[in-house]
């Protein structure tokens, strides 16, 4: 019989990684299911494809712009996975320019200085919210946010001192030598008040549309998605490889590349439920989530 | 009476644009969440501008755009009227003006904000280069179709190579400057909101844009837009106004 | 004004009879050096355009303080001829030279045969006689002055505030005129600059030309396609074949100046007349 | 021999850029590492053309821009001739045209993908768009800017006025028609590289431009840049080719 | 070729004395009608041009299948008088008729007197003449053996190949007539149409001309500021005051036609011709 095809947008970030892995083991393909690669880079792009059922499947949503768009359109976006980032899972983190690094040690010492952060009001205000927490106010430094692809330049160019980063940036940066990780993990330790916490800040989505309208294919994509997830806990190694064939990150950083926690919405536990309704709720706070919302309304556990 | 009412017809541009966009939405034709409805958009609109942050990021949007088109033009005019007297002078160049016109100036960005920083600079200096090359090509162009007769002429009264730059060639290319200029002031528009979108900054409309689209704020957005169209078609309208009033001789 | 243009008016021209025949003068030398020396000397002047052979090896003087009507047939190169000799447009071969000065150190007036593109649209009429003033950096209030006694002088009656755009053909032609004229040129080239004026206008100009010729001795290139005219001002009248150019005559007009009615029925301006048109037409017919 | 050398004159432009080039990276007036020197941008395009993936964004490049500037013209040129041919049209529309002159193309593409999809359709349609809006504007410019006397004496002899628009409106505002395709042309291989940043592609120069920027791959980046330029310039040539072969009276 | 031209070349003209007055002429009244039905009926035409008052309240009948000659001052309107009629520009106020048609329906043929930037520089000199037929649509091979027979009449020698601006003015004037005559128009303006031409191109043109009119009966009206020609070939002569444009006179000519050299001597000729000198000067002066 014909294979199931699904149409998948996928920002080709290390996020993405489970679903490289799913494809090139074949784990969609023995499921009967040929998903269609759609490239799109960033969130406003895959949310205007989701409302538009010109994807069925988002391969990273940002969680809060998922949430954003389940408020806009009730059902567009329902996360079957999520991606979890801690102090052990790096990506969002504070990072100092390397002649800087005597004299910051902490988030606090970023006293004074020009920093820079991520694109966006969420990162933005995550950013400021971390800065605050560790008792800097506004007016205490000053920040601009700034297009992800300018961030090495910016901190080797020394226009700014330090900030608010992502990976693979951050870890480019340590390689090349011209800025230094002060602290990974700031939602959880800072914005969830512990490290321990997963900060699920992005997943894997699927439209309502396609849940209920061929709910066996989501079904067996969700289970591909899931085999991927176990591969990857178990061989991280392995799967690092599929980084370099397939996202955004440089050949010299694969191995050094920060993993995320990559969890099936089916197994999180409710303390994770937990942290990531207060997760949303932080969203909400900064403005970004314009009213609360249950988050069981946007998982659907396979 | 029919004169009179022609000082109205942008209007019809305006309303044909309205109803075409108030069709498309009543219908249902494009996700009113992706595409609000002109009063939707209107009502954003008017809440941003009346004492909303939009109004203060126009005036910013204005203040860059035209430092860009006055630096772009004080540059690129005399240039362009430089290269556009020497065939091949400008032959020489042409591959480097076609070039940088051809290239995205955000590929620029990097460049830049390594040279000027995060500041205004930045997003002026890159605008004011888009727009000088436009400019310039226009200039060039104007200068290089100058009606030959006049040129010869002034050159027979004992004009000196200078002379006949700025007393015909200047002259003979005002109809294609201004084109230059309007294409300039749009491209320039355009530049700062891109970069205000992408490279560090608190305000301007490109930062409303890029906020808003994060936000899924689509009525904020599209007004901001709005509010970046009507800017442009203002800064147009001011070039054109000063076209008619000075190059009253066109195609005569 | 001095010379009333009334004393004009009344003054139609005639033709000479067709049965004048001018074979009493011998053809001069292609090279017209008699007494006066050369303002302009051409040499070995070529020029093509395309395939077509304008001039090939043409030679001519033009002796200083004369006026050189040029007649000849509809496109064989008298407004390249002059063209070339005020460095408009390249010579393919050859050397003009002007009386040991370089071409840039030459004040030249130009009436060109296109006026209506030699003007600036972007002037108003008033400024554009005035613009050779302000090359030569006269001082604006005397450049007023200087343009206005000549329009004074003229008497003209246009209204100058217009734009060169906004006038009739004939109006802009004498613009153009009044613009070659304001400065005191050492050489005038005057290319058909009467061919839109109206009948009173055309004669009221000839004479005024002629005064200024007389007063100034300025070296004077006119071509025209009036016989009568062309004899009637100049020094001598060039002839000039089909192309490729050849001088066909370049015919001495002895008649005393100041040449007035009276000099039309002139039995030697009568006869010169004929003389030149029996060559003109000979040429004519053999291209 | 002058004349010879002449078709050579575009080098003195490219000497000219790679010397000034060099001059800064081997100086070190800018960190090597942010701009790479000519010679290593030059090995990575060369690594990148020559069998590598540039080669093939390359090509898909081309083509997107080829189609946009080629739909672009199709519906421009007519458009132009007939809104330049009335003037109270042309105003009625201006304000549209303008407005989306200024706005930039990269804030449409949400609204695009919707309309066109996430296929080629919605690159090439958004770059359409944007050449459409230049090259209408030039072509609207040319035929309002036509000698007057060209018009009446067609008029005069009895063409119709659909006549008098492709026998002498359409001719008269060649010269400037090939501004607004030279324009349009270089606008439409911008958004084209923009689109394929920002929207997503997985070929493309844009797509070499933003994934070398994200690698922090400068050399590469630099070599997708250069043949953006590159290909701006060529097609500009090729343009100004056409242009010199056909609009042989300009000035006269 | 049955007009030689050598019959007119050898035929120089001369302008009659200013001793004859036109006193025994009355003033035909504005409307012109006599006996034929007119053509184009002109009421209550007027025109300004920003304060300047061109034509007001102006009545003119030209009747049909008559040559009017128009004579008056550099820009007292004879140009803006033919566009109006030809509806190339609007009028303030009045009307114009045709005899019952539609401005639309009438075939005109105009040489203008911007010759130069009338000819489409896109097109070669051959395919300008050739154009207005093709606005008839007339087939290609028809066009071409139309085009090559008038050229072949007029025995033009110059290379019809090339563009307009690679051509002298007075090439390309001649190009402009041939345009105008290719077709045959319902009404043929021409203004100041001779003006760029020859001395030999001129008179030979002019017979051209006075055979096309003879043989078709087409309605013409010439702009000229040549007495002579004007009076020569018309049947009325229009003479025009300084602006605002009055009928100073709009004299018949009833010499009998074919015309030709001994028409030049003709005393009704000459008077008629004096007569018509003596109005404009008057006007001129008044003015
Ligand atoms: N730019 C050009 N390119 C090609 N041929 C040209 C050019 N200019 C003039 N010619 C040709 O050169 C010849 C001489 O032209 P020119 O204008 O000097 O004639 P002319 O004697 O002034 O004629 P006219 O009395 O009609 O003004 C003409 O036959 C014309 O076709
Ligand atoms: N577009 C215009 N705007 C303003 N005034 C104009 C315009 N066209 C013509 N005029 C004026 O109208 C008057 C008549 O012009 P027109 O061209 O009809 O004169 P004309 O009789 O043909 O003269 P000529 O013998 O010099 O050709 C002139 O005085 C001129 O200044
Ligand atoms: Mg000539
Ligand atoms: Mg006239």
């Amino acid at each position: 019989a014909a294979q199931d095809k699904v149409k998948v947008g996928v920002f080709p970030i290390s996020s993405s990684l489970p679903y490289f892995v799913a494809l090139e083991k074949g784990y969609f393909k023995a499921r009967n299911i040929d998903p269609e690669t759609i490239t799109l880079m960033g969130g406003p792009a895959n949310v205007a494809a989701l409302m538009t059922n010109q994807i069925e499947v988002s391969a990273v949503l940002v969680t809060l712009e998922g949430l954003n768009a389940n408020v806009k359109k009730p059902g567009v976006a329902m996360y079957i996975a999520m991606h979890s980032q801690t102090p052990e899972y790096k990506m969002e983190q504070f990072v100092v320019r390397t002649g800087l690094t005597d004299k910051v040690k902490s988030i606090a010492d970023l006293k004074g200085l020009k920093l820079m952060s991520a694109p966006g009001p969420a990162n933005l205000n995550t950013a400021k919210g971390v800065l605050a927490k560790v008792g800097l106010k506004d007016g205490d430094y000053t920040i601009d946010q700034l297009d992800m692809g300018q961030h090495v330049n910016a901190m080797k160019a020394g226009t700014f001192d330090g900030g608010y980063t992502l990976e693979p940036g951050a870890t480019i940066m340590e390689k090349l030598g011209v800025a230094k990780r002060i602290e990974a993990g700031v939602i959880s330790t800072y914005i969830l008040g512990n490290p321990k916490a997963d900060a699920f800040a992005a997943g894997c989505a699927f439209t309502s549309d396609f849940i209920a309208k061929r709910p066996d294919v989501a079904k067996r994509f969700a289970e591909g998605w899931a085999e991927a997830v176990a591969f990857i806990k178990a061989n991280p190694t392995e799967a690092r490889k599929y980084l370099a064939k397939n996202t955004m990150t440089p050949d010299n950083v694969v191995d050094e590349v920060p993993m995320l926690g990559y969890t099936m919405t089916k197994d999180m536990s409710p303390e994770q439920l937990g942290w990531l309704q207060q997760f949303a709720d932080f969203g909400t706070q900064i403005g970004v989530v314009p009213e609360k919302i249950d988050v069981k309304k946007v998982v659907k556990g396979f | 009476m029919i004169r009179r009412l022609d000082a109205f017809l942008p209007l019809v541009g305006v309303v044909g644009l309205l109803a075409i966009w108030s069709l498309v939405t009543s219908r249902g034709w494009v996700d009113p969440v992706l595409l609000p409805s002109p009063a939707e958009t209107f009502k954003a609109f008017w809440k941003g501008m009346d004492g909303g942050a939009l109004g203060f990021d126009f005036v910013k949007t204005v203040y860059r755009t035209t430092m860009a088109t006055a630096i772009a033009a004080v540059i690129a005019i005399p240039l362009g009227i430089m290269l556009g007297s020497s065939e091949r002078l400008y032959r020489s160049l042409e591959f480097v003006i076609d070039f940088f016109r051809s290239t995205p100036a955000s590929a620029m960005f990097p460049l830049f904000l390594v040279l000027f920083g995060v500041g205004d600079e930045t997003k002026i200096s890159v605008a004011a280069f888009g727009a000088i090359l436009v400019i310039l090509f226009n200039v060039a162009y104007g200068v290089m179709n100058a009606r030959k007769t006049r040129l010869l002429a002034a050159k027979v009264m004992g004009a000196s190579r200078l002379r006949v730059l700025f007393d015909v060639m200047l002259w003979e290319s005002l109809p294609q400057t201004f084109v230059g200029l309007r294409n300039g002031v749009s491209l320039a528009l355009v530049i700062i909101v891109v970069a205000e979108m992408f490279i560090g900054s608190q305000d301007g409309l490109g930062h409303s844009v890029f906020e808003a689209q994060q936000l899924f704020d689509m009525p904020r957005m599209y007004a901001a837009i709005a509010a970046a169209g009507a800017l442009g078609y203002g800064l147009n309208l001011l070039f054109l106004t000063i076209e008619r009033r000075f190059v009253h001789w066109s195609g005569k | 004004m001095d010379a009333t243009p009334d004393a004009v008016r009344s003054s139609p021209t005639g033709y000479a009879s067709p049965d004048h025949h001018g074979e009493e003068f011998p053809s001069t030398p292609p090279v017209g050096g008699a007494g006066k020396r050369p303002h302009v000397t051409i040499r070995g002047l070529s020029k093509r355009f395309g395939r077509t052979v304008i001039y090939d090896d043409f030679d001519l003087d033009i002796p200083r303080g004369e006026l050189i009507s040029v007649f000849g047939p509809n496109g064989c190169g008298k407004s390249t001829l002059i063209n070339m000799i005020a460095g408009l447009i390249p010579v393919d071969a050859g050397r003009i030279l002007f009386d040991g000065m370089l071409l840039s150190e030459i004040k030249f007036g130009y009436v060109f045969q296109n006026y209506r593109e030699a003007l600036f649209p972007w002037m108003r009429a008033f400024d554009n006689i005035a613009y050779p003033l302000k090359l030569m950096k006269v001082p604006a209030a005397e450049r007023k002055a200087r343009t206005e006694a000549l329009v004074e002088r003229l008497g003209v009656k246009i209204d100058l505030n217009l734009h060169p755009y906004h006038m009739s053909g004939g109006q802009q032609q004498l613009v153009s005129i009044m613009r070659a004229l304001v400065v005191e040129p050492e050489i005038l080239f005057l290319d058909e600059p009467f061919s839109a004026l109206d009948y009173e206008m055309t004669l009221f100009m000839r004479e005024q030309l002629q005064k200024l010729f007389i007063e100034s001795g300025t070296t004077m290139v006119l071509v025209s396609h009036d016989l009568e005219e062309a004899v009637y001002l100049a020094d001598r009248v060039l002839l000039l074949s089909r192309h490729p150019a050849r001088v066909a005559d370049f015919v001495p007009v002895s008649v005393a100046r100041p040449r007035g009615d009276e000099t039309l029925s002139d039995p030697e301006f009568v006869r010169l007349k004929a003389h030149c048109l029996e060559v003109f037409q000979r040429e004519v017919r053999r291209g």
